[in-house]
């Protein structure tokens, strides 16, 4: 298991076969649920340009592991990466990155869902967004509604 | 017994300052009493979350010398 | 959308990487979910040193693409890519590669196990495992657990 | 009228052939005759799945001049 707050920017993907190539013994693993979170430009109605993310060193960190920990004592879970950016980041840029190895697929969907879920939920960053009305803090995540999101899309159209 | 206290985000700006030494003369005192102290007698923001030496706690929690107290607003990563 | 079945190997982080810069604008979605099935070296009980993975050219296709228009009309989904190999395959490479893009990340990870389930459901691809005993065809894939899969016989029924 | 008949994995293992096509003289048949002629009078596979033009079927789907029928068992990718 491997947690990493990072100010420079990071290829999800590439750090995700590098994890791979280093830490997985090849055949033993049979799924990798991979979630990336990327900047939008465009939140909560507001246009975005830039936007800077602040944390708590040390208990970030701490949060983030915990919530491993909780997802691989729950499913049957082989590995997991957690990279995350702070500071500055642009429109595109990755900002979060969860990887999840393990034999089976139902247990690495449930797990990296689960990871960032609860690290959105608990992990101390705060986003502060540059829009053109100037800069202004984020005020709550949205929620995962759960395995039944299908009524989201009616409900939004 | 010395406290120090954390700002982090928009309680941050709103307090005006990034962390700061906070000496009290009795042990015991709990998060409440502390923030009333750093606040000037402002209430507790609703959403205002708490952590202590780095773990959730909630404003009853009682402090001892060394302690490190954070006032946040709820969190928005990932 | 894109569906491939294809003999040679690929490196589903590089085509996902690759995918996405050609096909995804920047700063639109916020989510990116991917599977990735890789080949293990046990299954059933029996160890497995290479594998023959059989198809029916035109109709598994056909049907991966079906599984992946379903998928994005449920959910709120802007792109989805699935590589699937056939052919010789040996322990540790991958077999399939399921990439979803959406706003939401609660839709890119429903979409994204939709789609693998489904496929592994309907998509006509047969498994031939080379074990110490011999060569086997494989009788049945494990069902996710977390669905409620309608079933193949009350569809065509 | 001319059927094209694919086996697949271990149906074609069984039958001992991956294709053939097989002269009816009748337009109509069902998959179900279909498969009594091409498997010499054996009963059909519990778990058999079948085909028409590509698409999942039944037993009792009708037939016509140029279809192709798939006979195979359950699928195992992804």
């Amino acid at each position: 298991m491997k947690v990493i707050v990072q100010e420079q920017p990071f290829d999800p993907y590439r750090e995700t076969r590098r994890y791979e190539e280093q830490h997985l013994p090849p055949g033993k693993h049979g799924a990798v649920v991979t979630f990336v979170g990327t900047m939008r430009d465009f939140n909560d109605g507001h246009e975005v340009s830039r936007m800077f993310l602040e944390y708590y060193p040390g208990m970030t960190e701490r949060h983030i592991e915990a919530v491993c920990l909780e997802a691989m004592e729950k499913w049957d879970v082989m590995d997991v990466l957690v990279l995350h950016r702070h500071g500055e980041l642009r429109v595109g840029e990755p900002i979060v990155l969860v990887a999840v190895w393990s034999a089976h697929r139902a247990h690495a969907f449930d797990a990296c869902r689960y990871v960032i879920n609860y690290l959105k939920e608990r992990a101390p960053f705060w986003k502060c967004e540059s829009t053109p009305e100037g800069m202004r803090w984020v005020e709550h995540n949205t929620a995962d509604p759960g395995v039944n999101s299908e009524g989201l899309k009616r409900r939004s159209a | 017994m010395n406290i120090k206290v954390r700002y982090f985000a928009s309680m941050r700006d709103r307090m005006g300052r990034a962390e700061e030494t906070v000496t009290v003369d009795r042990e015991g005192i709990t998060v409440e009493e502390l923030w009333r102290r750093v606040a000037g007698g402002q209430e507790m923001p609703p959403n205002l979350l708490i952590a202590v030496n780095m773990e959730y706690t909630d404003a009853s929690r009682q402090l001892k010398s060394g302690d490190e107290v954070a006032f946040f607003p709820p969190v928005t990563g990932g």
